[in-house]
């Protein structure tokens, strides 16, 4: 670690994976709700750990890019933070805040919590991913632009790389695709379509650029090959990640009354997206391969394999298994978009804000990497949680054509619950691989704590 | 300018352009006349996958790049040309 | 030999072709704006349609059924629900809740009341009305 | 050599020319130029009658002028690129300067034919064949923009004597561009306004 700001990463990372197993947790419940429909009923209903779940995701992630940047941008600008007070300061009201969310989820009923925090005045809750209270959102907005302030500021002063650029930008562009959250029209249609603007254009857009400066800036630090090589790449990939994804939103126009030309755009493009993540996986194996130094932290580089290899065959290839219209007329809202989803978030977004974990925990506690001991166990985990997520995506996968097959493409077709006793067997090989997932992150957080031989930091 | 005299020299890639324009008449012309039909597509398809490959060739400059360059540009063209003729084809019965 | 192509060149590309495909999707976009008109029969939201859909979006029914597709997978599609089972099926099904057969998945019990019931049958039977390409394949959803 | 293996490649001999990037984005230009065209064909065999209707209100004049101003404007490109592997800048800027000029030319013929369609009411909804129609020549049309821009570039650098006979991959790079634009052009005309 170079520079004292970059220490305010610390509790972004730490809050990260304390909410990360919450998240965990909670898909357990689901998953087990999905088998013993009646577990936990009515204490927590599905709609509410579900709600939890995929906040937490969000959330958590959120803190991850943060504190990723907090760590990133001091090196990359060769200058201190702005300011880690207000750091530190957004840091306690993002967590209190989304504290108070989840409880408020927890405990009161959706309907009484929307009372509550004036949702009449201004309706935003109750769709996807989006169901935080209006307050919520606002604080969301508030904490995002002065930490935008604070890493603008920084970059400003100081040095300007693509890897800090391409951060910058993609960090932008999260807060502001966020505002159409805001939007939120009595005609259905035009809400779902602008809804997508907030949904996909941050997972297959400006959250890309996010995971593509990460990455580029752990593969610099870990394989000391020339930085012009590795931003070149960056640029490369983050282009066509945006000249794929951006008109591939069309993928989500196809059945939601929408017109009918959508369906050839967003498959055309689409069918695209998953070029940028298999030049992410090439650039990733090449940059290690052409390593000009043996970086003693063995498990971040493995992370940073990882997430190319995961994120291609998440987001790569099951994406686009069902993202061809013909295809998706059948599999649309099937258990192969939650196979899709597991799959895809974990291998982009949620390995991509382990490896740079990996990377900057050990420089924060004053060592260039944990201990020999420390960092098996870390690959241990990162094994047993990429293997499970493995086998959690196959289940759903083979739920979902099993789903596909009796209830939509059959001449008799079942009916939904008649369809979902059919697949029960999936359902619980996909729980017991969420336990051995959770056993993983168990293992994770443990490394922490190993003691051992280190080496000083550089 | 130091160009060596050479009344009679034509440039390859001038000949290239000239086949080029020639083709493209005689496929607006085949337009104009209103023809169709199977054997028509075939001929019309030909002379594009041959201009295609002129371009890529000559202009490109893919004919002196090793067989990689060649076979990936070689197969996008008869793939493409390939889902063309054979839709016809289906569009016809 | 020095390369004039270089990172400045894919920053470039970077640049101008992110720019490119965001036109182009507000140029979409913007055809859409005035196609919708016809698929989304917009001259039916009542007032009904439009509490209706403060119903669904207050009592977060987007966390375990899908509309149109989208949402969780764990209940039925909706979109075509008025269609499937009719709207006094629906706000019976509604007030019966849960149903406390063992092991079943349950639906809550919201407490509506019968304007909500109506308001929101109102807002299924428009949603059914969408032009959404012939989606889904069949009834079941 | 101040900053080696800057690029994803250093001339090997039987690569092509230009640098290596710009043929990974020519290539993923004609993968996408390729599954509209399998698309559009795909579709034409489900609609054949309404296909062949609608390409009998095309302008295929216009088109024809298109092709033979593209493959000129190609012509000068190599003419531009052979003149710089001879060391003359001024030559060969001048040569891209007709490549843009007969782009120009290319552009304005396209905007007459959009403004007859779009007056003419068609829209993307008008029907199958007119969505693919707008979608593709609009989407080329973009290109033809984006290839002149770049050949914008390349041209100024030319007439401040940037190139010489060493060195002057940035020609070939933008003169590569600039072919794909062409030879997707030479496809997209038989295919839209010719073959029923």
């Amino acid at each position: 670690m170079q520079y004292q700001s970059q220490k305010v990463a610390m509790p972004y990372f730490i809050a990260a994976i304390g909410l990360f197993t919450g998240q965990i947790l909670f898909g357990l419940i689901m998953g087990l709700q999905y088998v013993m429909g009646d577990f936990l009923f009515p204490a927590i209903p599905f709609n509410v750990a579900r709600m939890v779940h995929t906040n937490l995701l969000i959330v958590w992630l959120l803190f991850g890019f943060m504190g990723a940047a907090y760590y990133m941008i001091p090196e990359e600008t060769e200058s201190e933070l702005f300011s880690p007070k207000l750091a530190l300061l957004m840091f306690w009201i993002f967590l209190v805040a989304g504290a108070l969310t989840i409880v408020g989820y927890l405990l009161v009923p959706y309907a009484g919590l929307a009372q509550m925090t004036f949702n009449d005045l201004w309706p935003t809750m109750g769709r996807e991913f989006l169901e935080q209270p209006l307050p919520t959102k606002l604080g969301i907005v508030v904490v995002a632009l002065a930490f935008l302030f604070n890493i603008s500021m920084t970059i400003l002063k100081g040095r300007k790389t693509s890897i800090a650029l391409v951060l910058l930008m993609g960090l932008w562009g999260l807060a502001v695709f966020f505002l159409f959250s805001f939007y939120n029209p009595s005609n259905l249609v035009l809400d779902k379509y602008f809804w997508w603007w907030t949904v996909h254009l941050w997972v297959e857009g400006v959250w890309e650029l996010i995971l593509g400066s990460l990455l580029a800036f752990v593969l610099i630090k870990v394989t000391g090959v020339d930085r012009e090589i590795i931003e070149k790449w960056l640029y490369i990939i983050v282009a066509m990640t945006l000249i794929t994804g951006i008109i591939g939103t069309g993928h989500h126009y196809y059945w939601i009354g929408t017109p009918e030309y959508w369906q050839w755009f967003g498959s055309v493009f689409s069918a695209l997206e998953p070029i940028p993540f298999f030049m992410m996986t090439v650039f990733a194996f090449n940059m290690v391969n052409r390593r000009r130094r043996e970086h003693p932290n063995k498990a971040a580089t493995l992370w940073a394999l990882g997430t190319g290899v995961m994120a291609f065959l998440g987001a790569g290839v099951w994406g686009f298994l069902h993202t061809l219209a013909p295809v998706n007329f059948y599999t649309h809202g099937t258990q192969i978009t939650a196979a899709h989803g597991h799959m895809a978030f974990y291998g982009a977004y949620v390995m991509v804000v382990l490896t740079i974990i990996s990377y900057a925990m050990p420089m924060m506690r004053g060592r260039a990497a944990n201990s020999e001991k420390a960092q098996v166990m870390e690959m241990w985990a990162f094994w047993l949680m990429t293997v499970s997520i493995v086998f959690i995506t196959l289940f759903l996968t083979a739920a979902g054509i099993l789903q596909v097959w009796l209830q939509r493409v059959s001449e008799t077709p079942l009916g939904f619950m008649a369809t979902q006793d059919q697949v029960t067997l999936f359902y619980w090989l996909r729980e017991i691989s969420g336990v051995i997932f959770l056993i993983g992150l168990i293992v994770y957080i443990a490394s922490f704590f190993v003691e051992g031989e280190t080496k000083e930091a550089a | 300018m130091n160009h060596p005299p050479q009344p009679h020299f034509v440039r390859p890639c001038t000949r290239i352009w000239l086949v080029l324009v020639v083709l493209t008449a005689v496929t607006y012309s085949i337009g104009e006349a209103g023809l169709g039909g199977k054997n028509v597509m075939l001929f019309v398809l030909a002379i594009t996958l041959i201009k295609s490959q002129m371009i890529a060739s000559y202009f490109m400059g893919l004919r002196k790049t090793s067989p990689m360059w060649r076979i990936i540009m070689g197969s996008w063209l008869v793939i493409v040309g390939g889902m063309i003729a054979s839709a016809y084809l289906m569009g016809l019965q | 030999m020095s390369q004039t192509f270089t990172k400045s060149m894919a920053r470039n590309i970077f640049f101008g072709g992110s720019a490119f495909f965001f036109l182009l999707l507000v140029a979409l976009t913007f055809d859409t704006m005035q196609v919708l008109p016809k698929r989304d029969h917009r001259e039916n939201i009542t007032p009904a349609v439009e509490r209706g859909k403060m119903v669904w979006e207050k009592n977060d029914c987007i966390g375990c059924h899908t509309l149109l597709g989208e949402g969780a997978y764990f209940a039925p599609e909706l979109g075509n629900v008025y269609k499937r089972r009719g709207g006094e099926f629906v706000k019976s099904w509604i007030k019966s809740m849960p149903t406390k057969v063992p092991g079943r998945r349950q639906m809550p019990q919201f407490n509506l009341t019968d304007q909500e019931l109506d308001d929101m049958v109102a807002f299924l039977k428009w949603t059914g009305e969408i032009n959404t390409s012939k989606w889904p394949p069949n009834i079941e959803g | 050599m101040p900053t080696p293996s800057i690029t994803l490649h250093n001339h090997k001999p039987g690569a092509p020319p230009g640098d290596l990037v710009i043929w990974l984005f020519i290539f993923a230009e004609l993968l996408a130029f390729g599954i509209f065209f399998g698309a559009y064909a795909f579709s034409r065999s489900h609609h054949v009658e309404l296909y062949n209707q609608s390409q009998l209100l095309l302008n295929r004049e216009s088109g024809a002028i298109n092709a033979l101003v593209l493959i000129t404007s190609s012509y000068f490109v190599v003419r531009a690129v052979a003149a710089i592997k001879q060391g003359f800048s001024r030559e060969c800027a001048n040569w891209i300067a007709g490549a843009i000029g007969l782009g120009g030319v290319f552009i304005v013929i396209k905007l007459l034919e959009f403004n007859a369609k779009f007056s003419a009411g068609i829209s993307l909804s008008t029907n199958t064949f007119y969505m693919f129609y707008l979608s593709l020549t609009v989407f080329h049309f973009m290109h033809v923009i984006l290839g002149m821009v770049i050949l914008t570039a390349v041209m100024l650098k030319a007439r401040r004597g940037g190139y010489t006979p060493e060195d002057h991959t940035g020609v070939e790079t933008g003169a590569s561009y600039w072919h794909m634009v062409d030879l997707v052009w030479i496809i997209l005309f038989p295919l839209v306004y010719v073959i029923r």
